[in-house]
């Protein structure tokens, strides 16, 4: 547990960087729900199981979901005329 | 180690506001937002830790065996939900702003632009528009 | 008598909420109008109860512990609500501001199946609930509820500012709630508490400790962003010039002053124990509120958007409630609680106004608009009152806090601070009242250096009746004035102390009588300048006019509506904060 | 400002704050060494007074559970905004029905992909039951279970496709979810004070320790979110989905939900 929990803190702070690093958004969504992965991972080894399911639904799937598809409706729908 | 985690914290809160400073994209700001509250995350349960302790669910253990903090589990139990509605609701002005504005760049995508005219205004302010850049 | 008042304190916020989920349950089966007299009802009976409790704490605050748990052994197991009588009467005046609102927006919100009911009530209760609790991070969730309401309200019109706007609100407010988490994570493990007096007491006992600073650095900062004080200042100019008028009401009306509320409350009550912060907090809080004075005062006068111009005066008086707080003493805090009161009455009529001009004149230029006010002249009455209202004509409310404030700070020594407020006041009245003479008089053909500002074109539906926008917004100003100056006289002394946990006290001090009068001429001075340059002489035109240039470009600069420069301004803000604890 | 100086602003601020937070960290207890007063003290009276395993459980909706009734308003805020939002755009009217976009063919969907989502479905969303109801004696509750059962939802999206999906999910039963729920659990606090006890003070039968039924009003609490949750997610998915119906298909997301 000891080597554990650090590595996984380590884990945490470089995904995170990651996810701010990786400027496409396309790619950025796998960066966002690796990190929620890892963060889950995290916290179920801080003896937090509830929060650790918490994040699993929301930070690795609802959240890249949504990310997922803010992004198609983006790149689907060219913007109105403006008026 | 014993200050690894707050360090971690402060580290994810710091690299996610560069991440908004430099942002391009609103949706990519919307990532490092996530990141900004990944730092209270990891803040909160580093601090509600115990070593040796188990999860604070008395099933398979009877009650009084040492446990971590429950209460700042419950902390970040509503932080994720606010870290849930929040993006969702970013995501949807983002939508809407990229339909009006046709960017995503938050250097196209001005609140509002100096010296902007309105267009009717124009003729009704007689001698209004004279200094206006 | 006490303790049946006591269990009214959940209702204030519950009603609220039962209200408002019942409205989404049956969201597609109500008709028409009933949303509308449903959230007025509902309004009102919290402005109602909340006057009832204040009426009740006035002897001592009322406490309630949810779920029936009472602390035992000197640990605070549930959540409190703990309600002292100038708690009470902010919630009540909150909830009065809310059911005047509601009437203003008649059937403004019409197609939306009570959508936007249900996030104002929503916001509502977060406020009372803000106002009451005794408990850090149901502190923190309240604070929460009233962002997320806030935000949906601003994009309201879908247009392109307004959605940048919001999106700039949204990111920086979103950050002031994970700092205030952040905080509260450190004080709790601290002090191992959530509740004020059991956070209060470890504060107390625990001397010079750089985690209580932390803790307090990052919640203050939190809520002044929620207050607008430089450099947190630049998301309430794009969220407020751009939300429709019946939101900007509430967010000016009391949103930005309950951040400081909140501060005010958090530095007396929790954090007050600590030496180190009783040494920074005067300086700190006197430097950064005279300087938003100063600069939310001169924005104000650069605006030709009526909105934006307001906004930047919120910006301005939120600095002379924090020079308030920054006295540190029940005159100081008691007029910072008084002006609350006062300013949001009156920049809710302002607001008002100007949802009339977009209902009726479909516009919100001052330039644009000049000589069309004619028309209505009872809006342009309303608006100038006002305008002498928040430039310190010395009747109402709004007077008599400023004149605690400045009392205050007089008493204290703090010169600086207390000619920014006054200077600060002076200039947002100046701004308004140009624009009333602008837009309802003709006045003004050669504008001056507002003609650069940033402005959009925008509209309201003009659905309603001007009688039935009108009248709200001459109930907020009678309020202000006709309230009976005495009454407040004699309870602030007792509900300042009590706010602050202090002994209370006999009597308030009052700022000088000619100071008003001072911010008063030099306001109708500025606006006079406004309005009249083309008749002045050069000597006295050129000299202004080349002096205020510069600095003038060089703030609609920083004012530059990027998130990226707000976040690092935001940066700096906390770094300043931590340094000047640090110091101390 | 230009991104170099913004960045060289925040790298000042940055410095400035170095020493401030080194102090901060220095002065907190050392990672893992201790726990606050407040955590301990529940563990060591909240199986006895309120009869249920789950800590987290117990402080979310029994403690503080007036801290759960304003996030649960949260969400219906964030979830009402965004409904706001989205269909101020679209036009109301148009919402209960499926619309399609002028010129897009309906894509035939591959028999593997409908089988898939078909088993996978009805486990995902018996998952999400499984974690709601055991709320108060094992990880999970009514925010969690609410979650899956929504992502369960989205995978009938996923076989069926729009049209099916909208047929088996209308807005205003959502909206009705979501209010309903948060309605249950507003007078789970209101409906102890008529019996002249405090706001959400727990009056029903505990039940025993360690059993399904334990924890009294806990359990209807825990339904109303879970109500709530259920059709405030799904009600989310619903109104961004609409927005991407320009697109073929959705890749693989809700896998991990399970």
């Amino acid at each position: 547990m000891t080597v554990i929990l650090p590595l996984l803190f380590l884990l945490a702070a470089g995904s995170g960087t990651a996810v701010v690093l990786i400027r496409d958004p396309a790619r950025q969504i796998f960066a966002i729900a690796v990190n929620g992965l890892v963060l889950a991972i995290l916290f179920d080894a801080l003896q937090a199981p509830d929060v650790a399911l918490s994040e699993l639904a929301v930070g690795s799937a609802a959240v890249p979901l949504l990310f997922l598809v803010a992004l198609m409706a983006v790149r689907n729908q060219p913007p109105e005329e403006k008026s | 180690m014993s200050m690894l985690p707050y360090a971690v914290a402060a580290w994810l809160f710091g690299i996610g506001l560069y991440g908004i400073a430099t942002s391009r994209n609103f949706i990519h700001l919307v990532g490092c937002l996530g990141i900004c509250q990944s730092a209270t995350y990891v803040l909160l349960l580093g601090l509600g830790y115990r070593w040796g302790s188990i999860a604070p669910i008395f099933y398979d253990h009877p009650p009084g065996t040492p446990a971590v903090d429950p209460v700042m589990q419950a902390l970040v139990l509503t932080d994720i939900v606010v870290g849930a509605t929040l993006t969702a609701l970013l995501l949807v002005l983002t939508i809407q702003a990229y339909k009006r504005g046709g960017s995503l760049d938050p250097e196209i995508l001005r609140p509002m632009r100096p010296g902007g005219q309105p267009d009717r205004g124009a003729s009704r302010a007689d001698d209004g528009e004279r200094t206006a850049p | 008598m006490t303790a049946s008042a006591a269990a009214l304190l959940p209702l204030p916020v519950a009603i609220p909420l039962v209200v408002c989920a019942a409205m989404l349950a049956t969201a597609h089966l109500l008709p028409g109008r009933l949303p509308d007299i449903l959230a007025t009802l509902a309004a009102l009976a919290v402005a109602v109860l909340c006057a009832v409790i204040a009426r009740h704490a006035a002897e001592h605050p009322l406490v309630y512990w949810f779920g029936g748990w009472e602390p035992h052994d000197g640990v605070h197991l549930g959540i409190g609500f703990s309600v002292d009588e100038a708690s009470g009467w902010v919630a009540a005046f909150i909830g009065l501001l809310y059911a005047v609102t509601f009437v203003f927006a008649w059937g403004f919100f019409g197609r939306t199946h009570g959508h936007f009911h249900i996030l104002m009530l929503l916001f509502l209760a977060a406020m009372v609930g803000f106002c009451f609790t005794r408990d850090m991070f149901n502190l923190f969730v309240w604070f929460e509820v009233m962002s997320v309401a806030a935000f949906a309200l601003t994009a309201y019109h879908l247009e392109e500012s307004a959605l940048s706007g919001a999106i700039n609100f949204t990111v920086i407010n979103s950050l002031a709630g994970f700092l205030m988490l952040g905080g509260i994570g450190l004080i709790y493990a601290r002090t191992g508490t959530l509740d004020f007096e059991g956070i209060a007491a470890a504060v107390a006992r625990s001397g010079r400790d750089p985690v209580v600073a932390g803790a307090f650095c990052l919640v203050a900062a939190a809520l002044m962003i929620k207050g607008a004080i430089v450099p947190f200042q630049f998301w309430l100019a794009d969220a407020h010039a751009v939300a429709p008028s019946p939101v900007s009401v509430i967010f000016s009306g009391s949103m930005v002053s309950l951040g400081l509320f909140g501060l005010a409350k958090l530095s007396a009550v929790v954090f007050g124990g600590s030496d180190q912060l009783r040494h920074a907090l005067p300086l700190l809080l006197t430097a950064l509120g005279g300087g938003t004075a100063l600069l939310g005062g001169w924005m104000a006068l650069l605006q030709r958007h009526l909105k934006r111009m307001l906004a930047f005066s919120t910006i301005s008086h939120a600095g002379i409630m924090l020079t308030g707080i920054g006295a540190l003493s029940a005159d100081g805090t008691g007029g910072m609680l008084v002006y609350l009161v006062g300013h949001g009455l009156v920049k809710g009529a302002l607001f008002m106004v100007a949802g009339i001009l977009l209902a009726t004149r479909a516009s919100i230029d001052e330039i644009a608009l000049r000589g069309l006010g004619r028309g209505i002249g009872p809006a342009g009455i309303a608006m100038a009152l006002a305008g002498l209202l928040l430039c310190g004509l010395p009747i109402g409310v709004l007077d008599q806090g400023t004149r605690l404030v400045q009392g205050a700070l007089a008493q204290q020594g703090r010169g600086m601070a207390l000619a920014a407020g006054a200077i600060g006041a002076a200039l947002t009245g100046a701004a308004v009242l140009r624009a009333a003479g602008r837009i309802f008089l003709g006045l003004g053909p050669d504008p001056g250096d507002e003609a650069g500002a940033p402005s959009a074109d925008e509209r309201e539906k003009a659905n309603r009746p001007l009688w039935l926008m009108l009248a709200p917004c001459c109930v907020l100003l009678a309020l202000d004035v006709a309230l009976p100056a005495d009454l407040i006289e004699h309870a602030v002394p007792r509900a300042a102390s009590a706010f602050l946990h202090r002994p209370a006290v006999a009597a308030l001090a009052e700022g000088p009588a000619w100071l008003p009068w001072t911010s008063l001429t030099a306001a109708l001075a500025g606006a006079g300048y406004g309005l009249f340059r083309r008749r002045l002489p050069a000597l006295v035109v050129r000299p202004v006019s080349v002096t205020q240039s510069a600095p003038t470009r060089a703030l609609e600069v920083l004012h530059s509506g990027l998130i990226g420069d707000y976040a690092a301004w935001l940066a700096v803000g906390v770094a300043v904060i931590a340094v000047v604890l640090g110091l101390a | 400002m230009s991104p170099r100086l913004r960045v060289a602003l925040l790298a000042l601020s940055g410095l400035a704050l170095l020493p401030g937070a080194a102090a901060v960290i220095a002065g907190l207890p050392p990672f893992g060494a201790t726990i606050a007063q407040y955590g301990e003290r529940i563990n060591a009276i909240a199986p006895d007074a309120r009869h249920v395993a789950n800590m987290v459980s117990a402080i979310n909706f029994d403690l503080r559970g007036l801290d759960t009734l304003g996030e649960e308003f949260m969400l219906l805020a964030a979830i009402t905004g965004t409904v706001v939002l989205l269909r101020g755009h679209r036009g109301e009217g148009n919402s209960g029905r499926a619309m399609r976009r002028a010129g897009r063919a309906l894509i035939p969907r591959s028999e593997a992909v409908v089988l898939a989502c078909r088993i996978a479905g009805p486990l995902t969303a018996v998952f999400g039951l499984y974690v709601v109801v055991h709320a108060t004696v094992t990880p999970g509750g009514g925010f969690q279970g609410g979650v899956i059962l929504a992502s369960a939802t989205l995978l009938i999206y996923l076989g069926e496709g729009y049209a099916g999906w909208r047929d088996a999910v209308r807005s205003h039963w959502l909206d009705a979810l979501e209010g309903g729920g948060a309605l249950l659990f507003a007078l789970c606090g209101l409906g102890p004070m008529l019996m002249g006890a405090a706001f959400m003070q727990n009056v029903l039968p505990l039940g025993t320790f360690r059993d399904l039924f334990s924890g009294g009003l806990m359990l209807i609490e825990n339904l109303g979110v879970a109500l709530a949750v259920t059709g405030g997610f799904t009600q989310l998915f619903l109104e961004f989905m609409e927005e991407t119906r320009a697109t073929d298909e959705p890749e693989e997301p809700g896998e991990e939900s399970a």
